[in-house]
């Protein structure tokens, strides 16, 4: 049963240094807050999962968070390039950062393994490509029936999944609608389960008998963060900030602007000020 | 009236010719999603509009910023997660039309957009394979566009991030891929198609106002052009006005290029 | 694109002797009314795959349509046996009838893989049972990172895939919601696709952006058949005919009441009964 | 007042009374139906529904009778697909119990619902595998209900649709599965429960009434009974009249038992 708290109090509970870590959202529903959360808590060691670094694991790895990264697309979506995730890589600031680089593809289908509680995914692909000759995580499987030999990674089984979403029900039963990603998988091939939501509601209210419902079971700690995907969006919510993610490429580019903006930005803040950002781009539900 | 326009609005208006009513098309964002919405809205009302994020026969009125925009989802049919995107849509051989760009070619259409120099020490880091690899091999056919320059046109890929038509001749085959690959490769000079049988690229357009000697001098590998080299057709006003007044409104709605 | 077109024309179009058919509907749209059309067009040497062969092919079998069967559990839903179903397998009535056996994990595995591409569908199970022993289309496969052995059985990918949605719009774009079965997957592993909708109508409505759509393009044809799920049931539409189930297996016990039953509800009738079906247990939507 | 209840209330009865308000429980139709929903309307109601139709946390205020019903899509958290079902959530390990019956059962808890007789010629061809095979290893435990004849409680099964504890002792564990299996086998007349070390199904309770030679006489091989045996609490009073309000409801709405 998924326990509501505070924000510090959910990161807290779930993510420990040195755990694999999956903060996962696809352009929607990206859960900021909490990895600002989980920057102030002074979290180190991890593994960062996520199919796209984005800027949420650009501020990460940038502050030092991370060990390792897997991952398999690390650019500003739109706009060009990941500052501090190629300068962890070109040169090793703040300090050297491990790789397992896959495929879009590879990533969603071993999240659906770890959700599928398989040891590995199989799908076709990888062919004629160099990743497999970095990658000992990319293997091959003949088909038991035709002979044909298809592409094969282990399933993704983070310690630790953190996604936002729409709203949660007092009991913990959380709602996605939109663009999902790979949310609820990543969710249930994880062990611990942190929700970010906009807001704690007493029922879901009406909805498709189909709507992607995460039951209170499979999460582990639920937070209300108000605006806490900016400056990703919470369909029905708020828009996207593309002028930030413009902004941002300014803002990383340079070591000591990006350490003075996430000293004032995130370091000095609390996830209080994601509210006036939701106020500020809010959308007719 | 005179007509001018720009190398982007060139590949684009070219982009855009080459699709049909009919497709179904796998869009990144940038240029193909520019043209893909062009022709939506010119010669090719019916084409479907897939973006990775999953949202399905989508039809925004302005350009997204990322492929997973919310406008994008507000006027799709319907919007799937992205292991269903992978698994039953393009793996599933849903799509007959992919775009992808690089940041490095060589004359067999193969991509790199992983590193610029060693995988272990990069000179430069770029994003990596996101969708492109399997999005080469199960598409249809896929269309290229990359602004040409001998950094970018090259010998020899620092890293094969996606596998094009390989070595050339039937190497896709040999490898067991049914789908055609790179058919198109369109650039802010001219358009390149496979040779039937090396499958090395082949300048078979060329635009308005260009010479081939630019085109060899913008190529790090010996260029062949076709027996018959085309001339691109111009932009027509139709198609220049509807990419600006799409590009306009995009403009407004983000602030924002698109 | 899908053709909108009669009951009659588009079974005719899409399904031919021989062919490899799955009509699908867990327990929730069951296309009734297609294999009642299937039924008097006189098909014969079909292979029937179905999770559930339920009312519908214990009806198909019954008539001799069927070389073989492609199945996870044969029995008539809450109520005890499917009779002709039985008949067929202990005495060969009206011939010899091939079994192709599954658990229904194998089935949803395999229907998925089929609509993936894939050719194979990998899962846990399988272990220490004797179906095994008697279907050599159930092996196993080695994970390639954990050595780990799993069970591995074909993709299903079906000639023809038969299904009852709840409505199409003009273009041919179809909803499905409430219980979804594995129809979505059942479609998109088929070469053909026939579906049956409770009524076309110009725009789909107001729907969750999650809806379960297929596109035009991904469907054959479509025929309008009111109440064509009939005794199943269509969600918002009517209630499932539970009396029926029941009393089927007074019918379908005895071969002569079947023939006479089949005969008198379904050669010599149309698609057009399955209307009075839905009007008399209408639900409000 | 008297109490007075049929064999199948009592089945009915103790199932439910080993459910917990925080199991997330695999349902299937009929008595183990009636039983998940006794519980969740007695001592557990906080108890989570699933049956394999999709249907998540369902409540349904009637039994149905069938796994897809309306209504337990119209009472449910949400409502996924049957792969979806298998994958993520019955192999993802999601539920802590589920409910099997069985047409033939053996000591060990292995049961049969495929055939009576050879399989190529069966005398009896009964519904096959359905989900059982697979709830038997994912879920945490499992509940078996089944009322005692010697046709049913056999020495050698005909055929092994689903695999309990195999040979015993530690043969689950050899297979690779880590879930416990059968840990409960509720008969009309008593329950067994599995010994520690053999695995074997062992009578831990008698319902009132019942004599041991009863038990004896209704199974196909020499019982075992274990060092202390309970006599099973009789239904109470709520127990009994929330079931047969239950049972009247769904006769009420279904015109059928349920």
């Amino acid at each position: 049963m998924a326990h509501i708290m505070t924000l510090g109090a959910a990161v807290a509970a779930v993510l420990q240094d040195g755990d694999t870590v999956a903060i996962e959202g696809f352009t929607h529903l990206i859960p900021h807050a909490a990895a600002h959360e989980a920057i102030r808590q002074g979290r180190r060691d991890l593994t960062l999962v996520r199919m796209t670094p984005d800027i949420v694991y650009d501020q990460m790895i940038g502050m030092g968070c991370a060990r390792k990264l897997v991952f398999s697309w690390g650019g500003n979506p739109g706009v060009g390039s990941l500052h501090r995730f190629r300068d962890a890589i070109e040169n090793g600031w703040p300090h050297r950062l491990e790789l397992e680089e896959h495929a879009h593809a590879a990533m969603a289908n071993a999240y659906a393994a770890g959700a599928a509680n398989l040891p590995f995914a199989v799908f076709r692909g990888y062919l004629g490509v160099d990743l497999p000759k970095v990658n000992p995580n990319i293997r091959r499987v003949a088909c038991p029936f035709t002979g044909e030999e298809l592409a094969a990674v282990p399933a993704l089984r983070p310690d630790v999944t953190i996604i936002h979403a729409l709203r949660a029900d007092r009991d913990g039963n959380v709602l996605i609608e939109g663009i999902l990603g790979v949310q609820k998988e990543a969710v249930l091939a994880a062990k611990r389960v942190l929700v970010t939501v906009e807001e704690v509601v007493d029922d879901l209210g009406p909805r498709s008998p189909n709507a992607v419902v995460l039951p209170t079971w499979t999460v582990t700690a639920i937070a209300e963060v108000p605006g806490g995907a900016y400056p990703s969006y919470a369909q029905g919510y708020y828009a996207r900030d593309n002028a930030f993610y413009l902004g941002w490429d300014k803002i990383a580019r340079d070591r000591d602007t990006f350490l003075a903006w996430m000293k004032a930005n995130v370091l000095e803040q609390g996830p209080e000020v994601f509210a006036a950002h939701r106020a500020r781009l809010a959308v007719a539900a | 009236m005179t007509l001018a326009w720009t190398a982007t609005e060139m590949m684009t208006v070219v982009s855009a010719r080459a699709l049909r009513s009919t497709d179904v098309c796998f869009v990144g964002i940038g240029l193909p999603s520019a043209a893909c919405n062009l022709a939506r809205l010119t010669h090719a009302p019916d084409i479907t509009l897939i973006y990775e994020s999953g949202t399905i026969a989508t039809r925004p009125s302005v350009l997204p910023l990322s492929i997973g925009d919310g406008e994008l989802c507000d006027t799709a049919l319907t919007t799937v997660s992205v292991p269903e995107m992978f698994r039953y849509w393009l793996q599933g051989g849903r799509i007959t039309v992919g775009f992808l760009p690089g940041a490095q070619i060589d004359r067999f259409a193969n991509l790199n957009t992983t590193v610029i120099g060693p995988y272990d020490a990069p000179a430069t880091r770029l994003p990596g394979s996101g969708g492109a690899p399997e999005i080469m091999t199960h598409c249809g056919e896929i269309f290229v566009t990359m602004k040409q320059s001998r950094r970018s046109f090259v010998q020899k890929l620092d890293f094969v991030t996606t596998f094009g038509h390989g070595e050339g001749g039937d190497h896709r085959a040999r490898l067991g891929i049914r789908t055609k690959g790179p058919t198109r490769l369109i650039t802010d000079l001219c358009v390149f198609e496979p040779d039937p049988e090396t499958k090395e690229m082949t300048v078979t357009s060329i635009h308005p106002g260009v010479e081939r000697a630019e085109i060899s001098d913008a190529t790090g590998w010996p260029v062949r052009f076709a027996d018959t080299v085309a001339e691109t057709a111009m932009p027509t006003e139709l198609e220049l006005a509807t990419l600006r007044d799409l590009h306009t409104r995009t403009r407004q709605a983000h602030g924002v290029g698109g």
